[in-house]
């Protein structure tokens, strides 16, 4: 059925799914850390919208706090904590300067379509329309993972494997309305966690190759020169 | 009295060996247009060194002293196995060819040893090359033997013998290649022209003589005469294996008698044909000699490959 | 059942009070005396097991059986000779100043910590919290491999976090699939994602699905297990953090990776009834069996030569888990002991050894048998054991995987044999020049401990030249749960 | 009975290893003495003192060997016992795996290899406490050495004991182990430390053959132990695969060219009563593997499988003693000898197998025979020359034959010793090097009866070969006889040799010189007693060979061949006694001491004698397109314009062609291969990642 015969409900969460789609896209495209960090946060919020709406609509009380944990995770905290750290070592000026962005966004494009095609079998066991967007969070998944192939900023690639995490709670909502409450907040533990700790990995980072780059990073190499 | 009939052979045969040593030198000697000694020479130089005080070098050890007579023995003890004019002895059932070919291994080895044991450079020098000849010449003399060996299906000299009489003549190609080869093994293990020179006395020409170059008196004697029935011995194979007629099968005085004289007669132009080779050719360098040695080691393997390829309409088992 | 909580309690307490009082002198000893009790916990808990079989914990949360028990034990035992060692070598570290007490508190706490993973990864019964906990047991170790503050090691822990985070990342999207999955089956509910119920219902689980979920799985915790060609962060981890960290990173963690991996091929098998899981697992399995042994040979690091042979040997236990007969199964399972026990050994030896010879470089480590002769046949005995000779029990379960194959897969068995003859040549061309020959100027014997490597080895002689009953029920109770039969 | 006594041959082995790792005066025992003893001073005083009493390492010694020895006498009863009754005699030992315990089984054949493991154990279990004394205060541990000693030679009988694959290749890595520690014992030679490697390196992949060839009858078979792979019922192509896999695995370890690499490298640098255990033994042991694969497990022959094994012996056989000619070091040149008796055994088997595929089953039988005899034989000569040889390295210090001569004058006793051994391996007559090898050529020289022409021709040439390999084989031990104990001493040293001090180090070699003359003199006896194990190997067994009474050889038929050692050996004592009787006693002439003959320049050093490679120098200017040889000649003139050479130095070389055309491009493939590897650990963590993301892209596409 098309969209336009759908409840009000799904029409929103597909929006959203389009929107983080979006978000994701803004990510590989953008050079500068600061607006990153900013779109990243915006993905976030955008993320704990739709995790709220699902409660609200479907209403599954403890989705809740799972959207509380997104909002404030990663919508607002570990943004300020990227945004600080970025401030604080001066690479808020810093340009990661991307190789070659058109082809970037057309092999973005080439994972859309083809997370389509990986989720096809699972999107036709189900009437649940909503299930396209698991398409689009395994989409936002690999978007995350060529972020950090295609960045050499240590930063971009936090942000990077924090995205892979949003595509992944949006799965976990729209597919299953969240996991256990358990699972839930142990997630969120570890990735607080890990956010703590990529803080504490930037200052020593800097303090050995007094940069972020992770391209300087090759000391344990193998390669006969 | 088999037994006894064995010994009397041996002894003939020891006894027979230096004058066809004394006859080849006749022949030899006829043809270099020289007067010849008697016949009997060979005999008195024997009994001079036997009564000669032989002269033991510093360096020598045992091994020196005990060669002598290793190496006669094991040669008499061939000599026992060899039929010379009669089959079926019971001699002939202690050892065959193999054995044969061993002991003669034997004896050189412990001649070889003497020649080292002495220390000097002639010494190490005839062992080198006698070695060298013999792990040669060795496996020509077993294939040439097998040929024969394996187309009577036996060893056994005195079985072979019988077979090649029951027969009859058959023209067998491979015994042409295995008579070849064996007659030119024979040239070279008794140290005759043109791999070695018995007369020499140039010592750096040397082989066999240059490895005896220290022995002296009744050793001398021993070797002397060992190598003078070695020499008969490859005679007496070769004559006996490929023209066996006239050997006694059984043991009347008269086929004895005939068994003698064919065996005489055999050896005495065997005798004649050697020398006429010798007169031939020249003595070969050292390093020539493994080219003659390998021919007469292919023609050996020729002769067996013929018997397996021409005659194989015979393998009947 | 309460041997369970206190398994876990016990190592939750020790990194509380760890993370107060971790840098005093005798913070190691505590640290062995929590082991001590974890090890009695497990062994309490492997007889309750072996007696009245597989439980579960109130809440269902928790569940064990003979597949984890063992695995249990193992753990708490190499954690507790691990820390054994770990005492005087990180004293040593501390007296040539590379550590400051600082950063022995973090040492201590987070080995506690990673403890607790480990256990919590084993003995919990939700597919979900074992993700957080493997998750978990990155975090606590991460910073170990940074502990020297070398711009390698940074290197490393930050190549380690980010490869392990990447690839757990997607752990998360097969477990979240694997949830979907049961829940679309057995309704809206916590009880979905628990192993029990999706094992007993795996035959109604939709196929499609879960083809899709292993992928993700396999990738995710195959990073953690270090199948080629996902392997990268783990000679750099190993290599740079401290030894005692590298032995419990081979011994355990590895292990457990593998044991999440399995668990999910169950379920999965049980579900597709094709063996898409176990030729995926046999394809990795034996692509990094034969790369890594290939590695070895090129190596100038010591401890990475044997991180390289972890990967190896991690390759052979997944291949043989992909072949998944009753024999193959068995040998995996059995390659599991022999080899953490092993590995964790050669590990203590070679950090001994380093600290010997105040280097990793093996070209500078000479004349180990002279210098010090229980050193030098320590590393000379394990890697002939590690290299499959018998009578180690390495050799036995290499027999038995050779073998099984030869049943099944026949054309593959040479490329194994290749892979073990190159594994071979490659271990022991770096590893005779170290332990022979004469000593370089200067080296002196240090104080070393070094029962923890003769009981080990012990141990796998012991289980190379026969498998006591009781471990042989369980391997044949954990085969018959995995590959469905017995072996005979 | 017989059974239990290869377990007390194994348990004396295996504590003579636990002997040797307890060595009392090692701190940790004596710690552990002190807390046992520590409340009764008095008694630990008694302990502590005997401990530190002079003689205590030497009753260690001592000890030590006594096991070893008690367990070479247990090994060859129980394989006399098992020879005599025949009947296997099968248990199982509760090891191994859950549901595979291990199997043993003492049969025929395994018996004979005993005995075979026998009789050089004792001589060395007598040699060796004379012989490590010189350990004693070096800087490698008598504690290793014993240790690892009976490990390996336990491995070795439970190899002979084996009846499952599982124990069996246990066992074989046992020995493999064990052996490489021993020959590692000396390392601080890089020299050593290569050959270990290479030695351990190849076992490890000989290993890999076998356990393929057992994963192939176990895959068809279902099973393990050996009557599963009995049962395996083979299709001829995948059976051809086992066996050439086995023959890879057993060759490798046998020492068969081109796999001979690692046997002239490890052979010499072990210590010598070792070495005697390796090529005397060790390789035995690989025959017997063979045999027990080939001629028991599989179920059927093929005849082209005894074609590459002929081929194969034979190039092993000429080519080892080839390059025994041209060896320099006693001990390398004894290892390369032991290449051409293991190819004059494989020929033997080669033989067998062959007849044994065309149906005739007793001329199969012949050749098995004559394969084990020379394995018998070639245990025994082998090892006593290596004693020999390391009782001169004991004594001297001296390995290489150049600067060797005149020791029969200096060791008159071992001299004598030596020369049996010499004789036996250089196959005369009336020694058994000559029997195993009689045996042989009858055994070729029945190839008439084969129909097949190929065969028929193929036989007798490998014959020739055999021939030649023999002659070869006199002049090279003949060279080493005369260059070594003949002559005049080449240095200094050797010129001060004096005899063994200790009695067992004679005592050892002569009990083997012994057993050759004996064997050599009256072998029929031993022959029949092989009459079960041929049963149960061909089926059939030696009807006739003593049809003329015990004292004759008569293989295939008394019309055939005969040879009675005995006569031939009283025949050469009455001649010889004659001879000596008439011409010394009668003249009663004594013989002058004078100077040998110097072409009248005086005085004749020992340089001017021929040396080992200027003895050996016409066979290899005959032989050269077998080896690699490096000469240098380095002159230094002087004069004006250089024209009188005062110096000339040549040194030779030679090099096995098999190391530079096999060994060194597959080492240097491997590293390639690696470094190409190596490529992928760029250390860029974006690649890394980029690994990451295409696997799981690939992986998606393929299942959906």
């Amino acid at each position: 059925m098309s969209i336009t015969d759908l409840d009000l409900y799904s029409q929103a969460i597909l929006l959203l799914a389009g929107l983080i789609a979006l978000t994701s896209f803004l990510m590989l495209g953008q050079s500068r850390l600061v607006r990153l960090v900013f779109i990243f946060a915006v993905q976030g919020c955008l993320l704990a919208g739709a995790t709220a709406m699902a409660a609200g609509v479907l209403n599954y009380p403890h989705l809740y706090i799972s959207a509380g944990l997104s909002l404030l995770l990663k919508g607002i905290v570990i943004p300020l904590l990227l945004h600080r750290l970025i401030h604080r070592m001066g690479l808020h000026r810093e340009m990661d300067t991307i190789d070659h962005p058109a082809r970037l966004m057309m092999g973005g494009t080439a994972l859309v379509v083809f997370s389509y095609y990986v989720s096809l079998p699972i999107v036709q066991h189900s009437t649940l329309v909503t299930l396209n967007a698991i398409a689009v969070s395994l989409a936002v998944v690999l978007l995350g993972m060529l972020l950090m192939i295609s960045r050499r900023q240590a930063v971009a690639h936090v942000v990077g494997f924090m995205s892979i995490e949003n595509g992944l709670f949006f799965a976990a909502v729209v597919s299953t309305y969240g996991m256990p409450m358990v699972v839930e907040l142990g997630v969120a533990f570890d990735v607080l966690v890990a956010a703590v700790v990529f803080g504490v990995f930037f200052f020593q980072i800097r303090a050995s190759i007094d940069s972020l780059n992770v391209d300087r990073l090759s000391k344990l190499t193998e390669v006969e020169r | 009295m088999d037994w006894i009939l064995a010994i009397l052979e041996t002894l003939l045969f020891i006894g027979a060996a230096p004058l066809l040593a004394g006859w080849t030198k006749r022949v030899k000697c006829r043809l270099q247009n020289r007067k010849p000694p008697s016949l009997l020479q060979p005999y008195r130089d024997l009994l001079k060194l036997y009564r000669k005080q032989p002269i033991l070098p510093h360096p020598a050890s045992w091994i020196f002293r005990a060669a002598p007579y290793v190496v006669f023995a094991a040669t008499v003890l061939t000599a026992a196995f060899v039929p010379l004019v009669a089959v079926n002895l019971p001699t002939a059932k202690i050892a065959d060819v193999i054995v044969l070919v061993g002991f003669f291994a034997l004896a050189r080895t412990f001649l070889v040893l003497a020649g080292m044991d002495i220390g000097t450079a002639f010494g190490g020098m005839g062992s080198s090359r006698e070695m060298t000849i013999a792990s040669l010449a060795e496996p020509a003399m077993l294939m040439a033997v097998f040929t024969l060996a394996m187309s009577a299906h036996t060893t056994n000299l005195s079985q072979a013998m019988n077979y090649v009489l029951d027969t009859g003549l058959v023209l067998r190609p491979s015994f042409v290649f295995a008579l070849g080869g064996l007659m030119l093994v024979a040239v070279a293990e008794t140290g005759r022209i043109p791999v070695d020179n018995p007369a020499t006395h140039l010592e750096l020409t040397m082989i066999h003589e240059a490895m005896i170059l220290e022995y002296s008196g009744r050793w001398l004697a021993l070797i002397e005469w060992a190598s003078q029935i070695k020499l008969m011995l490859y005679g007496v194979l070769i004559a006996n294996i490929f023209f066996p007629w006239g050997i006694a099968r059984d043991f009347s005085p008269e086929s004895i008698g005939i068994g003698v004289g064919m065996i005489a007669l055999k050896l005495a132009l065997l005798a004649i044909l050697l020398v006429l080779s010798e007169t031939a050719f020249a003595k070969m360098r050292i390093f020539r000699v493994q080219e003659y040695l390998s021919f007469a080691y292919l023609l050996s393997v020729l002769g067996l490959l013929s018997h397996i390829i021409l005659e194989a309409a015979r393998v009947h088992h | 059942m309460i041997a369970v909580y206190l398994l876990l309690f016990i190592p939750l307490a020790g990194m509380v009070v760890l993370s107060m009082w971790g840098d005093r002198p005798n913070a190691e000893r505590f640290n062995i005396r929590c082991n001590i009790a974890a090890l009695a916990a497990s062994v309490w808990l492997a007889i309750d097991v072996l007696w009245n079989g597989p439980q579960l914990s109130a809440g269902k949360l928790l569940y064990i059986d003979s597949y984890n028990v063992y695995l249990i034990a193992l753990t708490a035992f190499v954690g507790l000779t691990t820390s054994v060692f770990s005492g005087p070598y990180m004293n040593h570290e501390r007296e040539i100043g590379r550590l400051t007490p600082r950063r022995l508190k973090l040492y201590h706490t987070m080995y506690q910590g990673f403890m607790l993973a480990m256990y919590l990864v084993l003995t919990t019964n939700n597919m979900g919290v074992m993700w957080v906990a493997m998750e978990g047991a990155t975090l606590a170790t991460v910073l170990l491999v940074s502990l020297y503050r070398t711009p390698e090691s940074v290197e490393a822990a930050w190549k380690y976090f980010i490869l392990c985070g990447v690839g757990i990342a997607q752990a998360l999207f097969g477990t979240v699939l694997l949830y979907f999955a049961a829940e679309q089956k057995l309704g809206v509910g916590g009880d979905a994602l628990l192993w029990t119920v999706l094992h007993d219902n795996a035959g109604q689980l939709e196929p499609a699905i879960l083809g899709l979920a292993f992928v993700f799985l396999l990738v995710g915790y195959g990073t953690k297990i270090g199948l080629v060609p996902l392997h990268n962060w783990l000679p750099d981890a190993h290599s740079e953090g401290p030894t005692p960290m590298s032995a419990i990173l081979s011994g355990l963690l590895l292990n457990d990776a593998l044991y999440a991996v399995v668990r999910c091929k169950i379920l999965v098998d049980g579900s597709l009834g094709n063996h898409l899981a176990g030729h995926l697992m046999m394809g990795f399995g034996l692509l990094s069996f034969l790369v890594a042994s290939l590695f070895l040979h090129r190596q100038t690091d010591i401890k990475r030569l044997f991180s390289y042979s972890s990967i190896e040997h991690m390759g052979l236990m997944t291949y043989a888990f992909g072949v998944g007969s009753p024999w193959a199964t068995f040998a995996a399972l059995f390659h599991m002991t022999t080899h953490s026990l092993t590995k964790s050994a050669i590990f203590v030896t070679v950090g001994h050894a380093a600290q010997l010879a105040g280097t990793q470089r093996m070209d500078k480590i000479r004349g180990l048998i002279l210098t010090q002769p229980s050193i030098g046949w320590g590393l000379a005995v394990g890697t002939v054991a590690i290299a499959g000779f018998p009578p180690f029990g390495v050799f036995a379960s290499e027999f038995l995987v050779l073998v099984a194959t030869m049943h099944d897969y026949p054309w593959l068995t040479p490329l194994l044999l290749l892979g073990v003859g190159l594994a071979f040549a490659g271990l022991f061309r770096h590893i005779q020049p170290m332990v022979y020959g004469d000593v370089p100027e200067g080296q002196k014997p240090i104080h070393a401990n070094l029962w923890p490597v003769m009981l080990h080895l012990a141990l796998v002689l012991w289980l190379g030249l026969a498998i006591p009953s009781f471990l042989g029920n369980w391997f044949s109770q954990a085969t018959q749960l995995i590959s469905g039969a017995l072996p005979q | 009975m017989s059974l239990f006594l290869a377990y007390l041959a194994v348990l004396a082995a295996l504590l003579s290893a636990v002997t040797a790792a307890i060595d009392g005066r090692s701190p940790w025992i004596d710690a552990f003495i002190a807390k046992g003893l520590g409340r009764w001073p008095q008694q630990l005083a008694r302990v502590r003192h005997s401990l530190a009493a002079e003689d205590y390492a030497a009753r260690h010694r001592q000890l030590l060997f006594t096991l070893l020895g008690g367990s070479g006498i247990a090994a060859l009863l129980a394989g006399i016992g098992a020879l005599a009754s025949g009947a296997p005699l099968v248990d199982t030992l509760p090891f191994g795996l859950p549901w595979l315990s291990w199997h043993t089984r003492l049969d025929p054949l395994s018996g004979f290899f005993l005995c075979v493991l026998g009789l050089p154990l004792i001589a060395v279990a007598l040699y060796g406490p004379g012989y490590v004394r010189e350990f004693e205060h070096g800087k490698h541990s008598l504690t290793t050495l014993g240790l690892t000693t009976g490990m390996f030679v336990a491995g070795m009988e439970l190899v002979l004991l084996a009846d499952d694959a599982l124990l069996f290749m246990i066992a074989w890595e046992l020995m493999s182990v064990a052996s490489y520690f021993l020959v590692a014992f000396q390392h601080e030679h890089a020299a050593n430390r290569r050959a270990a490697f290479l030695y351990l390196l190849m076992a490890e992949v000989g290993a890999i053959a076998i356990i393929l060839a057992y994963g192939v009858l176990a895959g068809f078979g279902g099973g393990l132990t050996f009557d599963a792979l009995r049962c395996a019922a083979l299709s001829p192509l995948w059976a051809s695969i086992a066996f050439v896999l086995a023959l890879t695995g057993f060759g490798m370890k046998a020492g068969l060219v081109p796999l001979h690499a690692w046997l002239p490298e490890a052979h010499p640098v072990a210590p010598s009563h070792i070495s005697a255990l390796m090529s005397g033994v060790m390789l035995k042991i690989a025959v017997y593997g063979f045999i027990r694969f080939a001629f028991d497990l599989l179920d059927q022959i093929l005849w082209q499988w005894g074609i590459l094994v002929l081929v194969i012996g034979s190039a092993s056989a000429v080519l080892g003693i080839l390059y025994a000619l041209q060896q320099q070091n006693l001990k390398r040149l004894l290892a390369y000898s032991s290449v051409e008796n293991i190819g004059i055994v494989f020929t033997a088997l080669g033989l067998s197998l062959i007849f044994l595929s065309n149906g005739d089953t007793a001329l199969g039988t012949l050749g098995l025979v004559g394969g084990l005899l020379h394995c018998l034989n070639h245990a025994l000569f082998k090892s006593l020359l290596f004693l020999g040889a390391g009782a001169i390295l004991h004594q001297t210090h001296e390995q290489s034959l150049e600067n060797m001569g005149g020791l029969i004058h200096r060791m008159p006793k071992l001299a004598n010793v030596f020369l049996v051994g010499t004789l036996s391996i250089a196959a005369l007559p009336p020694l058994n090097g000559f029997v195993s090898e009689w045996l042989i050529f009858q055994t070729a020289l029945q190839a008439g009866s084969i129909q097949s022409g190929v065969l028929r021709s193929l036989i007798p040439t490998a014959s020739a070969v055999l021939a030649l390999t023999s002659a070869l084989a006199a002049t090279c031990f003949v060279k080493v006889y005369g260059v070594a104990f003949l002559g005049l001493p080449r240095s200094g040293h050797i010129a001060h040799a004096k005899e063994v001090g200790h009695r067992g180090m004679l005592a050892g070699p002569a009990l083997l010189a012994a057993c050759c003359v004996l064997i050599g003199i009256l072998p029929a006896p031993l022959i029949n007693s092989l009459g079960n194990l041929t049963h149960q190997l061909t089926g059939a067994d030696l009807g006739n060979i003593s049809t003329l009474g015990w004292l004759w050889l008569t293989p295939v038929a008394p019309e055939v061949a005969s040879y009675a050692p005995a006569l031939v050996v009283i025949g050469i004592l009455a001649v010889g006694w004659l001879c000596y009787h008439l011409l010394y006693r009668r003249t009663g002439l004594e013989p002058r001491r004078a100077e040998p003959w110097d072409c009248g320049f005086g005085g004749l050093p020992a340089r001017m004698q021929y040396t080992s490679g200027a003895f050996s120098m016409p066979i290899r200017r005959i032989f050269q397109p077998a080896f690699e040889v490096q000469e240098t000649l380095e002159e230094t003139r002087e004069g004006p314009a250089g024209t009188r050479v005062t110096v000339l130095r040549y040194r030779f070389q030679v090099l096995d062609k098999a190391w530079l055309g096999l060994y060194e491009p597959a080492g240097r493939g491997v590293l390639h291969l690696a470094r190409w590897v190596g490529r992928l650990q760029t250390g860029n963590i974006r690649t890394y990642l980029g690994y990451s993301f295409f696997t799981l892209i690939f992986l998606l596409w393929v299942i959906s």
